[in-house]
C-alpha cells in the first residue's frame, strides 16, 4: 500500500480501515493455476461444479499480473524451480502462497535427482496443505486457513 | 499369462493363412497354451528355432542375430551392433514380419559386464500382432546407428536414452537432453548415480538459476 | 487465406511471381514462447513455436518440467513399495497405471491371478478410461471455450470418484490394484452404485453430444485440424485413440486381451477422419462402450463369488529375466518394462508412457496451423505431463 | 450443416435448451464449511494410532509399517531388545506421507495399530507441525467426525 504501509498509529481509524482492506483481499484471493501434477486435477475439481471455489472469491486466473495467491499444486522439480520463482516474482504485492500436497511440502516422496525438495525452498509459503494429493476439501481448508491469515494482517498500522 | 502371448501370435498366423509353419513349432505353441496355470513359475522349454519368427531372421539375416532368447513368451534377438538398422529395415519390410511399430527404445546399464550399456528395442506389428525385442550390446564409449530412417518415432526414444544413459546415437538429427535440463551433468540412470544426485548438486543448481530471476 | 487471394491477384496481373513476392515482402520467422506455465498446455508443457505471421512454420517441444526420476526411484523401492508412484505417473487414470505394473510384475513371476479380481480389475480400469476421458473433454472443450461442457463432466466425473473413494479410499491417487488381485473385495453397496451411474452415464453423454456434437464453433475449430494419417501416425509412435481416430483397428483389450477383455463383448471405437473431431469423437464412443464393459463386469460380479487375491509370497522376489507387459490406458499403450536380477527390487524398469509417444507427433500436426489451433491439437492428443515426464 | 439450419440456429439452440433445463434442477454443489462430505469408511486420511478395550495402545513397536512404508515417513522408537521392546515415540509426517495405506495393511496386530481415519482438515501454518507424534497420533477425530456427521 505504498509509502504509508504499516506507518500509521495504531488506533481505531486505522484498526477499522484494515479491517475494510482486509475483508476486500481475503474475499476475492484470486490464485495464479500453478497446476503441475496430480493435485492440480484436485485443484481443478475444486474449481468445479461439486466444489465451487468461487463461493469463496477464488477465480482462477492464468496470469500472475492478475493473481494474489499461488497455488503450488504438485511435484516442482528442479528444472521449474526457476520458472515458479519468475512467475513468483511477477505476482503484485501482497502475494500468498499456498503449498498444496505432499510434492510440493517437502518433496521426499520423490526424493530424487531432479526435484525440489519443498517449495519453501524457492518462495515462501504460508499454508501447507498435507494429502497426496488433498480433498478438495483440504484445499477449501487452506483456503479458509489463509483468509484467517489475512484477517490478521496489519495493513496501514504499526 | 505366460502362454498367451504365444497362443495370440499362433492364432493370427493361422487365421491369415501364412506361409503353412512347421508342425513342430505349432505343437510347442499348443503344448506351452495348454500347459497348467499354477505351474508357470517354471518356464516350458521351448525351442527356439521352431518359432516361425526365428526362422524367417534367421534364414534371411542371420548374420546379425547373435543370440535368440526366449523367456514368458517373448522373443529377445541379440543382434550385432552394425545390423540394427539394416534388420530393422527388413523386420519393417518384410510380409511376414511387418512391424510397423517401434514401441520403445530403452536403455540399460550393466556395470560390471565387459560390454556395459544395452539398447533394447521393443517392436510390434499393428497387423500380425506380434512382439518382438531387439538388443544390442554396447561398450563404454560405443555409438550404435540411430534407427531414426526407419521409425521416426526413435527420435524422441533415443533422445531420452541418450539423456539418461549417455548412450549416443550415430547419424541421429538432434541429439540433445530432452527430459533434464541442458545444462544438467551427468546421466541419472547409470547404476553409479547417486538416488539424489551428486551432493548438492541439485540445490546449486536451483540457487544458480533461481539467481538470475530475482532482477526482474 | 488472405495470402493465397494476394498471390492469386499478383498472378492475374501476370507480373509477381510467388518467388517475387517472398523476396519483396520480407517475412521474418518469429519465435513464441508457450508454456511450461500455461493453461492449455495441460500441466507443464513448453512449445516453441516459429511464426510466419499467424502460421507455423516449426515447433520445438521441451519437456521434463515434471521429471521426477520414476525409473531411477523404481531401482530403490521393492516391487510392492514402487506400486503406489505408478498411481503418480497418469494421476487422472490410476488404475490403469496399476494395472500395466502389476501384470508386468505378474507376468514376471507367473502369478495367476483369480477371476473374481479379473473382473474388479476390469471394471475400475474402465471406470477409470471413462473418468480420464471425462477430464480430457473438459479440458479439451474449456480450451477451445466452451465452459459449460467442463462443468457438466466434472459432475458425472465426481460419481466416478465417489465409487473409487468407496472402493478404494482415495479419489485420484487409488492405490487398489496389487501383485496378485486387489487391495480389498468390493464394500457393499457398490454394485447398486455403479449400476445406477451406468445407468445415468449415457443420457449424461448425451448432454456433451448437444452441447457440442454439432455446434458450429466445435465443428469449425475441430474438423480437419491437424489432420495425419494412420501410416504417418503408426510411424510416429501414435497409440490408443488418436491412431483409432486415423481409422487403424488397434486396441490391446482385442489385440492381446490381458485379463478378462476377451470374455466381454464390446466393440472398438475407430473413426476415419483422422483430425481433431475424429478423435474426439473416439474418444466419445470409447466412454460408451466403457460403460457397457462396466455394466457386464457388474452382472458377472453380482454372481461370481470367490478370493479376490491369489497367493503371493510375502517377499515378492521375481525369478531372473525381463518382461515387457502392456495394457490399452486411456491415453494409449502404456507397457512396463521390468528387468530382474532376483532381488526383491527392480534392476530396471522402464515405463513406456502413452503420452510421451503421443506428443512426438505434434510438430507435424500442427504445421502450417494458426497458433490457436495447437490448442485443439494439444487438447485433442490428451497428453498428461506426470506420464510424459514420468 | 444447411443453410436452413445455420439461420435457425438449430445447432445452438439444442445446446441452450439443455443448460436452461438445468437451471431449474437441485443444485449439486456442496456448501463445504457449513455441509461436509463424509469420507467413505475406506476413505484414506490421516492416520492415527489404536487403543485395546484398556486404552493401551495396541502398537508392539515391530516396526513392520516403517519397512513397508514405500516414502519411510514413519519412525518408531523403541526401547530394549525382544520380549521387553517397548513404544517409545511413533512419529509419522504428514509432509511426506503418500496416504496409500500401505503401513495399515502391513500392521500384524490383530485389529490393526494404526488405522487410517477419514480426518482430512489437516492443513498448518508451519511445516514441522505437519510432523505428528505420539501424542498427536492418538487424537480422536470421532468429535469432529459427529460435528457434520447428519
Amino acid at each position: 500500500m505504498g509509502v504509508i504501509e504499516r506507518k500509521l498509529p495504531d488506533n481505531a481509524l486505522t484498526q477499522l480501515i484494515d479491517k475494510v482492506v482486509n475483508w476486500a483481499r481475503r474475499s476475492s484471493l484470486w490464485p495464479m493455476t500453478f497446476g503441475l501434477a496430480c493435485c492440480a486435477i484436485e485443484m481443478m475439481a475444486a474449481g468445479a461444479s461439486r466444489y465451487d471455489f468461487d463461493r469463496f472469491g477464488v477465480i482462477f486466473r492464468a496470469t500472475p499480473r492478475q493473481s494474489d495467491v499461488m497455488i503450488v499444486a504438485g511435484t516442482v522439480t528442479v528444472k521449474m524451480a526457476p520458472v515458479l520463482r519468475k512467475v513468483y516474482d511477477q505476482m503484485p504485492e501482497p502475494r500468498w502462497v499456498i503449498s498444496m500436497g505432499t510434492c510440493a511440502n517437502t518433496g521426499k516422496n520423490f526424493d530424487t535427482y531432479h526435484v525440489v525438495q519443498g517449495v519453501d525452498q524457492i518462495v515462501p509459503v504460508d499454508v501447507y496443505v498435507p494429502g497426496c494429493p488433498p480433498r478438495p476439501e483440504g484445499l477449501m481448508y487452506g483456503v479458509i486457513l489463509l483468509q484467517e491469515k489475512i484477517d490478521k494482517m496489519k495493513v496501514f498500522r504499526k | 499369462m505366460a502362454g498367451e502371448k504365444e497362443k495370440k501370435v499362433s492364432k493370427g498366423e493361422v487365421k491369415e493363412e501364412r506361409k503353412p509353419k512347421a508342425p513342430a513349432a505349432e505343437e510347442a505353441a499348443k503344448k506351452k497354451a495348454a500347459a497348467p496355470k499354477d505351474e508357470a513359475p517354471q518356464e516350458p522349454q521351448v525351442d527356439v528355432d521352431t518359432l516361425p519368427l526365428v526362422k524367417r531372421v534367421k534364414e534371411v539375416k542371420g548374420e546379425f542375430i547373435e543370440d535368440v532368447k526366449y523367456f514368458r513368451g517373448e522373443i529377445t534377438f541379440l543382434v550385432k551392433k552394425e545390423g540394427i538398422v539394416d534388420l530393422c529395415h527388413f523386420l519393417k519390410d518384410d510380409s511376414e514380419t511387418q512391424f510397423d511399430f517401434l514401441t520403445e527404445v530403452i536403455g540399460t546399464h550393466y556395470p560390471e559386464r565387459e560390454k556395459p550399456f544395452e539398447v533394447v528395442y521393443h517392436l510390434y506389428s499393428t497387423s500380425k500382432k506380434h512382439r518382438v525385442r531387439l538388443k544390442v550390446q554396447l561398450a563404454e564409449d560405443e555409438e550404435v546407428e540411430s534407427v531414426f530412417p526407419v521409425w521416426r518415432s526413435a527420435t524422441w526414444y533415443e533422445r531420452e536414452v541418450y539423456d539418461m544413459l549417455g548412450i549416443r546415437f550415430a547419424n541421429h538429427p538432434d541429439l540433445k537432453r530432452i527430459l533434464l535440463p541442458d545444462d544438467w551433468e551427468g546421466h541419472p540412470l547409470r547404476k553409479d548415480y547417486p538416488l539424489q544426485g551428486p551432493p548438492g548438486y541439485r540445490e546449486a543448481w536451483i540457487k544458480a538459476h533461481c539467481a538470475s530471476t530475482n532482477k526482474l | 487465406m488472405m495470402e493465397k487471394g494476394l498471390m492469386d491477384k499478383g498472378s492475374v496481373e501476370g507480373q509477381v511471381t510467388e518467388d517475387l513476392m517472398r523476396d519483396t515482402l520480407k517475412t521474418r520467422e518469429m519465435w513464441l514462447n508457450m508454456g511450461p506455465q500455461h493453461p492449455s498446455t495441460h500441466g507443464v508443457l513448453r512449445l516453441i513455436l516459429a511464426l510466419e505471421g499467424e502460421r507455423i512454420v516449426d515447433t520445438e517441444i521441451v519437456i521434463g518440467y515434471l521429471h521426477r526420476g520414476m525409473e531411477k526411484l523404481a531401482e530403490a523401492k521393492t516391487y510392492p513399495q514402487f506400486l503406489p508412484y505408478t498411481d503418480r505417473l497418469d494421476y487422472i487414470s490410476s488404475h490403469a497405471m496399476n494395472f500395466g505394473y502389476v501384470l508386468a510384475v505378474e507376468k514376471l513371476m507367473g502369478i495367476e491371478v483369480p477371476e473374481r479380481a479379473q473382473y474388479i480389475r476390469v471394471m475400475m480400469a474402465e471406470l477409470t478410461r471413462i473418468s480420464s476421458h471425462l477430464i480430457w473433454l473438459a479440458t479439451h472443450a474449456l480450451d477451445i471455450g466452451a465452459m459449460t461442457v467442463f462443468l457438466y463432466c466434472f459432475r458425472e466425473r465426481e460419481m466416478i470418484l465417489d465409487l473409487f473413494e468407496m472402493a478404494c479410499g482415495a479419489r485420484l491417487t487409488t492405490s487398489y490394484f496389487r501383485i496378485g488381485g486387489v487391495a480389498h473385495d468390493l464394500p457393499d453397496g457398490f454394485i447398486e452404485q455403479a449400476r445406477e451411474f451406468c445407468k445415468i452415464f449415457p443420457k449424461k453423454a448425451q448432454d456433451y453430444d448437444d452441447l457440442i456434437l454439432k455446434n458450429r464453433i466445435w465443428l469449425s475449430r475441430t474438423v480437419n485440424v491437424a489432420k495425419i494419417s494412420g501410416e504417418e501416425g503408426l510411424n510416429l509412435g501414435l497409440t490408443g485413440p488418436n491412431i483409432r481416430g486415423s481409422g487403424v483397428y488397434w486396441d490391446i483389450r482385442k489385440d492381446e486381451p490381458y485379463s478378462n477383455y476377451d470374455k466381454l463383448d464390446w466393440e472398438i471405437a475407430v473413426e476415419h477422419g483422422c483430425d481433431v473431431y475424429a478423435r474426439y469423437l473416439v474418444r466419445l464412443k470409447e466412454m460408451r462402450e466403457s460403460c457397457k464393459i462396466v455394466s457386464q463386469c457388474l452382472d458377472i460380479l453380482e454372481k461370481l463369488d470367490g478370493p479376490v487375491m491369489a497367493k503371493v509370497p510375502k517377499v515378492i522376489k521375481p525369478p531372473e529375466g525381463e518382461v515387457y507387459a502392456s495394457v490399452e490406458a486411456p491415453k494409449g499403450e502404456l507397457g512396463f518394462y521390468i528387468v530382474s536380477d532376483g532381488s526383491p527390487k527392480p534392476y530396471r524398469l522402464k515405463i513406456r508412457a502413452p503420452s510421451f509417444a503421443n506428443l512426438i507427433s505434434v510438430p507435424t500436426m500442427v504445421r502450417g496451423h494458426m497458433v490457436a489451433d495447437v490448442i485443439a491439437v494439444i487438447g485433442s492428443i490428451d497428453v498428461v505431463l506426470g506420464e510424459v515426464d514420468r | 450443416m444447411g443453410l436452413v439450419q445455420k439461420v435457425l440456429m438449430k445447432d445452438l439452440l439444442i445446446g441452450l435448451r439443455r443448460t436452461v433445463t438445468y437451471n431449474y434442477q437441485k443444485a449439486i454443489t456442496m456448501q463445504y464449511p457449513k455441509e461436509k462430505w463424509t469420507p467413505y469408511p475406506r476413505f484414506r486420511g490421516v492416520i492415527r494410532l489404536t487403543h485395546d478395550e484398556e486404552g493401551n495402545l495396541k502398537c508392539i513397536a515391530c516396526g513392520m509399517c516403517a519397512r513397508a512404508c514405500p516414502v519411510g515417513c514413519i519412525t518408531v522408537k523403541t526401547e530394549g531388545k525382544g520380549k521387553e521392546r517397548k513404544l517409545v515415540d511413533f512419529v509419522i509426517d504428514f509432509g511426506v506421507c503418500l496416504f496409500c495405506g500401505l503401513c495399515v495393511e502391513a500392521c500384524p496386530v490383530k485389529g490393526k495399530a494404526i488405522e487410517m481415519t477419514s480426518y482430512y482438515e489437516a492443513a498448518t501454518y508451519d511445516r514441522n507441525e505437519m510432523i505428528f507424534d505420539i501424542n498427536k497420533l492418538q487424537a480422536d477425530y470421532k468429535a469432529w467426525e459427529r460435528s457434520f456427521k447428519k
